[in-house]
């Protein structure tokens, strides 16, 4: 029944958001108690899931221990974004930027955004996870042109194009996996569970194939290089929170439907095949993030890139097998806070300076203190500095891959250095070097900071002390994936 | 004693210091708070550590303790085996001195940076390394060891108005960013071959791997605490980092920090693997070339804390004969020279732990003073900060390595410890050991010349500038901290047979050494090597210097006590004396720099500029001299140009065009696809 | 001949606070140039030179005035120089001697009576012996160091 | 076989048309070969909700798809398609080396699914391809967009001859949501024509590195 909820709320706070009329204030509340509404629900979800192994409703709604690490990392993000939006689009508002009509717009879309990526995850039947990630994407394409700009707009196409491109790929595997259930049934309700049941009946070079045309498909969606190019314009020309809900959930949902399917294809006997392909475009992304990230002159476009990286880092773990799967879970779930939290003081700085160049951001830490400290602490938590939990299961995926594959976690070790040095290097030079013209110090609101906080305060915690539920579901769910 | 040495007191000094810290930051908008409550905790973390360091060299067995984790792999462990106690001793009484010193000297940053941040850092930064000392969990290590590094960086980066004391920060993060891949990378190999993270199954699990294995191991390990250490080539970020830093942090930072990449070479190289030869060697030749080398560079720099900071290159490569030749020694099997050689190095650790703590004391007093780091524009200070000034001196003397002050004694127990190679061994080892000593005597002659300078410049003569007419001595506290250390350095010289035989312990404890023949006797009176071969005994030499010093005295005021005094000005041949005239630095280490400017490649730079264009009648002229950076152009520049020339190509990926993306999914699809039929 | 020089120029008084065996024969000098034209610096010159070679009776020329016996001064005293002047004689250890060389140094010679001029050292410093001579020569010269040295002694003394 | 051959040929004509308007008939036809053919296997097996399903594909792709496209093309009075990067001769020698790659034994498990000829799901397997390379070659958004949708229709077809038919319920999402895709993108497409004067997509080259 949570589970129902779950979808309901998004959807019935899009409906209430349609029908605001000129009250900013309506719209707000809307999404603030939509959002603690549908943090509940995956609390209970998590609780009867941790309790009982999974929770489900009726045949089409399920959640496992695999989902709900993802769907952990959607709900604190959602939430996060959700009160950070009100922040950021008042400041955005006040500045008359934006009008009441965009707001309403950028509401409701946002609504239903979380409410796609919930049905993605919690649906337990591949295309209707297929449908749900398309649905994200059309959810999210008029967000990202929100500020009509021809960069946004050119933002939002590329990411249109490209993502629809990838997800009929990804649409045509899920075809072809199909076809082992052929003789269930037409009308048969095909989930994961039957999926995989039927898969080991599956011609393995099949398998392979399709076990190709997904990863490319939702790879692309995941933000694996080369079909990445699409994400660091989306990324950093959405506003803020979407930027956060972007690269802190959408990225993981993807994910979630490449692991999904990584399990019905090891079960067909491509297991070493998938892993292989994992860690090949885990590294690639790592390459291209690495080195792009070095010269990077727009502070969203590096958190985008370092995105990327991530995603490639988790790839990679899962290609690795054993340990590494366990780790490239916890990575997601510390990714998407740390990012998300990033994307928050990116928006405070976009909101202080009007500008996402890096070269024309100085002297952070003096004029929006908070913030700056926030920039630090999550810099230095994304590029996997102890003691921060990202550095622990970066370690764990370097160790998992060290027996098989010595010369990839060198190459790994090597371009992880070379990301740290180029975010040092930015950052560095946003939060101290001295500003020409002294901007007024003082952050915006308590909104666009005390989200980045929270999200922040739980990774640290979490970096510490795995709480019992989060060790559980990862570590289920990585026999799951490891098989 | 069990008392000290229990995990119940090491958990509670762990959490006075993570009260400190966060107590500061807590304190942060009142300076005087911040700073009396962070640096107070700190000393009586300090003070704490250091009874549990002493009752655990003491105590003779290892203590071990643990703490699970929620994460696999990961257990909180921590082992106390006498090396572990004598550098986490070494680390507490230095931050004990430093810790007392900085109540004073914190003060001059009261309304310009925030105290409390300083606090929290700095409390880190003493807690992460007694941790880095005492953890036994190659993941817990690396945890710790990066905590270290953050918390110096951000206290590199403290006077962060500075831009250079930003980009000195940065190159330093990234620097031992990079070392420690390295040694993520040595421990990852070893993981390979253990299955384990814990030091005690490595150590034991290690034991049948391939000698490629152990070479690559050592290697990865050498330039990774190499980097930490500040051996060269890979010390450029030292002479940044240190002098950026508050003194007091300088001060921990060159006295101890590098000390850890020491302390994980010694455990490495001969107590988790055994030694092999060739590593020896290679130690030793990075030995020489970093105390010749950082000695050189020392000369030639005019920045004081810079200069102090190569000096602290040089004294790593000190301690690096010493290990080196122990790994030599073990190698050979013999084990009680390579307890000799290791004693060495262990007591020069301590030795320069506390000179070179107690020099950037007195240079962070002679900074806050003057407001300046040139030695240039110092001058005459003697007149005005006479304690500083002794206390400069005796850290002086014992840097370099003059008797009876404790540096003369490691130094020369390294010489003897190089001696028994060049009698144990054969030809190739022989010259080996011979180019060691000449290099260490050689470094040992140009640290006394530089002091000469360092002391000279800043301290005698006429003031250079006119800030040091207000240049006053440091606070109550901060006086008697360096009175502190250096009464420590007396007493390490005088009671040098006694620390010797504790070392001779801590150094026969190590794994591959364990069971050695001590080499020798050591005792208060006299320390002696093994069949004669060399014998001293410190309480002469001081007595001797004693005596001769009241001798020269006496007999000087017996001559002259009938003699009429007359004090006058320097003869000045009618004009005016300036400060000017006074020999400089740069004079004075010239014709070094000069006789060696093979290795130094000095360079020169005058520029004129002219009244006219005949070039008769100059306006004025300038003279520029330097080293060329030898480092840069040769072995970092090159990297970071080929990364910049990479970036530059893969930039290309994303060049805007949606159709060319669109291309890539698809040639990506074709390749795997194609990929696949050719593979099955 | 130097007995005749010493008779012909007569060097002055015998400095009273000189214990002349402290300088053994021996003088070493300093001299300042205190607005000389030249001349007598060109005859001190000729002094070195392997013909007259005074270093052989013990006499040398120093570089500071520490280190001096004998304070030579030449040229009438310029006001810029009577400071310089003033400060070597007061460098000069004690026991000290002032040796005033040529008519200038004596009472300004030429230059007497110029405002530019002090008339000579005498008006600076004490004055112990004079050398006249416009310049003198370096025989002259010699000479007149020859009898300062045998008066410093007592040599004369002893004579008469 | 015809409606195969129809799909195929539509994708690879698509890639030789210069107007907009013949490109969307072009689009038209193919959608109702796709149509047809969903209709004739929905015969097969009759229930009411796979003909809703397939009736409202028919209605999405044939009827209100085009009529946007032939909207915006009217709105703006877009007569031609931006040019191509590959001229026509190496575009046929491209399309026909991507059909000689879809004939290796390689691909026989996947071609080997369904009941009905190998040959067709090859073709449909080329037209996939084809339909890709179409929106790498166009610079044309509107194009961009046919080549997408013409590579829906290469999926549809396949899974039709594969057999793999889905739930009608799931088939309706499918269609809904190329419904919303066609709207959106059509809206952007009148965007950007707005923003940057035309529809030629490779105006688009702000965002780099």
């Amino acid at each position: 029944m949570t589970l129902l909820i779950l979808l309901a709320t998004p959807l019935a706070a899009a409906l209430a958001s349609l029908a605001a009329r000129k009250k900013l204030v309506m719209l707000e509340i809307t999404a603030a108690l939509a959002a603690l509404v549908e943090f509940g629900c995956v609390m209970g979800i998590i609780a009867t899931t941790f309790s009982s192994g999974s929770d489900r409703y009726g045949s089409f709604l399920a959640v496992d221990s695999l989902s709900a690490v993802i769907l952990i990392t959607v709900a604190l993000v959602g939430l996060g974004a959700s009160f950070y939006s009100i922040g950021y689009l008042r400041e955005e508002v006040r500045k008359q930027i934006i009008g009441f009509k965009r707001v309403r717009q950028y509401y409701v879309l946002l609504h239903l955004f979380l409410m796609a990526m919930f049905f993605a995850i919690l649906t337990s039947s591949p295309i209707g996870m297929w449908i749900a990630i398309e649905a994200t994407t059309l959810s999210t394409a008029f967000l990202i042109s929100f500020y009509n700009k021809p960069s946004s707009m050119e933002a939002a196409w590329k990411y249109l194009i490209i993502n629809s491109i990838g997800l009929l790929l990804g649409f045509f595997g899920t075809l072809l996996f199909l076809a082992s259930t052929a003789n269930a049934g037409v009308d048969q309700f095909i989930s994961w569970g039957a999926l995989t049941g039927s898969a080991a009946t599956m011609n393995p070079m099949l398998a392979k194939i399709a076990f190709i045309f997904v990863l490319i498909g939702y790879g692309t969606k995941v933000g694996l290089a080369p079909m990445h190019t699409w994400l660091p314009d989306a990324h950093s020309k959405a506003p803020s929170p979407i930027s956060a809900l972007l690269s802190g959930s959408l990225l993981n949902v993807a994910m979630l439907a490449v692991l999904k399917f990584k399990i019905v294809a090891d079960t067909a006997g491509a297991s070493a095949f998938s892993q292989d392909l994992m860690i090949y475009f885990g590294v690639g992304s790592l390459v291209i993030a690495a080195f792009i990230i070095l010269g990077q002159k727009n502070y969203k476009r590096l958190f985008a890139y370092s995105s990327i990286e991530h995603m490639g880092i988790v790839a990679i773990g899962v290609g690795f097998g054993g340990l590494g799967t366990f780790a490239a879970l916890l990575h997601m779930v510390y990714h998407s806070l740390v990012k998300s939290a990033l994307f928050f003081s990116a928006g405070n700085i976009f909101l202080k300076y009007s500008s996402t160049k890096i070269a024309k951001v100085r002297g952070i830490l003096t004029t929006l203190p908070v913030t700056g400290v926030i920039l630090l602490v999550g810099f230095l938590a994304i590029t996997g500095m102890p003691p921060f939990g990202i550095f622990i299961t970066e370690i764990y995926i370097l160790s998992a891959g060290v027996a098989g594959h010595l010369p990839i976690v060198l190459a790994v070790l090597l371009l992880l250095v070379l990301v740290f040095a180029g975010f040092l290097r930015h950052i560095v030079a946003m939060a101290f070097d001295r500003q020409s013209e002294p901007l007024p110090a003082g952050e915006t609101s308590f909104f666009t900071i005390a989200p980045a906080i929270l999200l922040l305060a739980v990774f640290i915690a979490a970096g510490f002390y795995l709480p019992a539920p989060l060790e559980r579901f990862v570590t289920v769910a990585s026999s799951l994936i490891n098989g | 004693m069990d008392f000290f040495s229990s995990s119940g007191v090491f958990y509670a000094l762990i959490a006075v210091f993570l009260a400190g810290a966060i107590g500061a930051l807590f304190l942060r908008r009142k300076d005087s708070a911040a700073n009396i409550w962070g640096n107070s905790l700190a000393a009586t973390g300090s003070l704490a550590g250091l009874l549990f360091a002493g009752a655990s060299l003491l105590h003779g067995s290892a203590t071990a303790f643990s703490l699970g984790t929620s994460f696999p792999l990961l257990t909180l462990t921590f082992r106390l085996d006498r090396l572990s106690a004598f550098f986490m001793l070494t680390v507490c009484f230095v931050a004990l001195i430093c810790s007392v010193y900085a109540i004073g000297y914190v003060r001059h940053y009261y309304g310009k940076y925030s105290v409390g941040v300083l606090g929290f850092f700095y409390n880190i930064f003493i807690a992460s390394m007694i941790l880095v000392m005492t953890v036994h969990n190659a993941l817990f290590f690396l945890i710790v060891w990066e905590v270290m590094s953050l918390a110096s960086y951000f206290l590199v980066i403290y006077e962060s108005r500075q831009s250079a004391n930003i980009r000195a920060g940065s190159f330093y993060l990234i620097m031992t960013h990079t070392g420690t891949a390295f040694i993520i990378v040595s421990f990852l190999l070893m993981y390979k071959v253990t299955g384990s993270f814990d030091f005690e199954t490595i150590a034991a699990g290690l034991a049948g791997a391939s000698a490629l294995m152990k070479n690559a191991i050592f290697l990865t390990a050498l330039i990774g605490f190499g980097v930490k250490a500040g051996i060269i080539p890979l010390h450029t970020w030292l002479p940044g980092a240190h002098p950026a830093a508050p003194s007091h942090v300088s001060a921990l930072m060159s006295g101890v920090m590098i000390k850890t990449g020491i302390y994980m070479l010694m455990r490495i190289s001969l107590d988790i693997l055994t030694g092999s030869y060739w590593w020896g060697i290679a130690l030793l030749a990075i030995g020489a070339a970093s105390s010749l080398l950082g000695v050189l560079y020392a000369l030639s720099e005019h920045d004081l804390k810079r200069l102090l900071a190569y000096h602290s290159i040089e004294n790593i490569g000190i301690i690096l004969l010493g290990l080196g030749s122990a790994v030599v020694f073990s190698s050979a099997g013999m084990d009680t020279l390579a307890v000799l050689a290791l004693a060495a190095a262990l007591f020069h650790t301590l030795n320069h732990a506390t000179f070179k703590a107690l020099l950037f004391l007195g240079a962070g007093s002679v900074i806050a003073a003057t407001h300046t780091r040139n030695i240039e524009k110092y001058g005459g200070l003697i007149r005005y900060m006479p304690l500083t000034a002794l206390f400069f001196l005796i850290g002086a003397m014992a840097i370099s390595a003059l008797p009876p002050l404790n540096g003369f004694f490691s130094e020369w127990l390294t010489f003897q410890a190089m001696f028994q190679g060049v009698t144990a061994f054969g030809l190739t080892t022989r010259i080996v050991f011979i180019l060691a000593i000449g290099s260490l005597a050689f470094t040992g002659g140009l640290a006394a010349a530089c002091f000469v300078k360092a002391f000279g410049i800043t301290f005698l003569a006429r003031p250079r500038s006119e800030a040091i007419a207000a240049a006053r001595e440091p606070s109550v506290l901060s006086r008697l901290a360096m009175a502190g250390m250096s009464a420590a350095i007396i007493g390490l010289g005088l009671f040098s047979g006694v620390v010797m035989r504790l070392l001779e312990g801590v150094a026969g404890s190590l794994g591959s050494l364990r069971g050695a023949a001590p080499p020798g006797s050591a005792q208060f009176q006299s320390v002696s090597i093994e069949n004669g071969f060399a014998r001293i005994s410190m309480p002469v030499v001081f007595a001797g210097i004693a005596v001769a010093f009241i001798g020269v005295m006496a007999a000087v005021y017996s001559f002259t006590r009938k003699r009429k005094t007359i004090t006058g000005p320097t003869w000045d041949c009618g004009t005016r004396l300036t400060p000017r005239m006074e020999i400089t630095a740069t004079g004075f280490s010239r014709s070094i720099i000069t006789v060696m400017r093979g290795v130094l490649r000095p360079s020169s730079e005058t520029e004129i500029e002219y009244h006219d264009a005949n070039r008769y009648f100059p306006k004025f002229g300038t003279v520029t001299m330097g080293l060329r950076d030898i480092y840069q152009p040769f072995i970092y520049r090159p990297l970071r140009e080929l990364t910049a020339m990479i970036a530059r190509h893969v930039r290309k990926v994303q060049g805007g065009n949606v159709n060319a993306y669109i291309l890539y999914i698809f040639l990506t699809l074709i390749g795997l696809l194609i990929l696949l039929d050719v593979g099955s | 001949m130097f007995a005749d020089a010493r008779e012909k120029f007569p060097a002055g008084s015998h400095p009273a606070n000189v214990n002349g065996r402290m300088f053994r024969r021996s003088l070493a000098i300093r001299l300042v140039t205190a607005g000389s034209t030249n001349a007598c610096e060109q005859e001190l010159v000729a002094l070195g030179n392997s013909y007259y070679d005074v270093e052989r009776f013990g006499v040398c020329f120093v570089a500071s005035p520490r280190h001096a016996d004998v304070l030579m001064v030449t040229g009438p005293v310029t006001r810029n120089m009577r400071d310089a002047l003033l400060k070597t004689y007061e460098a000069l250890p004690t026991p000290r001697i002032v040796v005033a060389l040529g008519d200038d140094a004596i009472d300004g010679g030429l230059f007497r009576g110029s405002y530019a001029v002090l008339d000579g050292a005498r008006s600076v410093i004490p004055v112990d012996y004079e050398i006249p001579g416009d310049p003198p020569t370096p025989t002259l010269i010699i000479g007149a160091l020859m009898s300062i040295l045998a008066d410093l002694s007592g040599m004369q003394a002893q004579k008469t | 076989m015809g409606f195969d051959i129809t799909v195929f040929t539509a994708a690879v004509l698509l890639h030789f048309t210069n107007k907009n308007i013949s490109a969307i008939r072009l689009y038209m036809v193919q959608s109702a070969a796709i149509g047809l053919l969903l209709l004739a296997s929905t015969l097969d097996r009759f229930t009411p909700l796979l003909l809703i399903a397939a009736i409202a594909t028919i209605t999405v792709k044939v009827l209100v798809a085009p009529y946007f496209f032939y909207g915006l093309t009217k709105r703006h009075d877009l007569k031609f398609s931006v040019s191509t990067y590959l001229n026509p001769p190496v575009t046929l020698a491209a399309i026909a080396g991507l059909l000689v790659l879809t004939q290796i034994d390689f691909f026989t498990p996947l071609v080997s699914l369904g009941t009905s000829e190998e040959k067709l799901l090859r073709l449909a397997f080329a037209t996939i391809l084809v339909s890709l390379l179409l929106s790498i070659n166009r610079r044309g958004a509107l194009s961009q967009v046919l080549g997408i949708l013409s590579l829906e229709n290469g999926i549809v077809s396949f899974a039709l001859f594969a057999g793999l038919e889905q739930s009608p319920g799931f088939q309706l999402g499918i269609t809904f949501n190329i419904l919303i895709w066609v709207i959106i993108a059509t809206v952007f497409a009148s965007m950007i024509f707005r923003k940057f004067g035309s529809l030629d997509v490779t105006s688009m080259k702000k965002l780099r590195d």
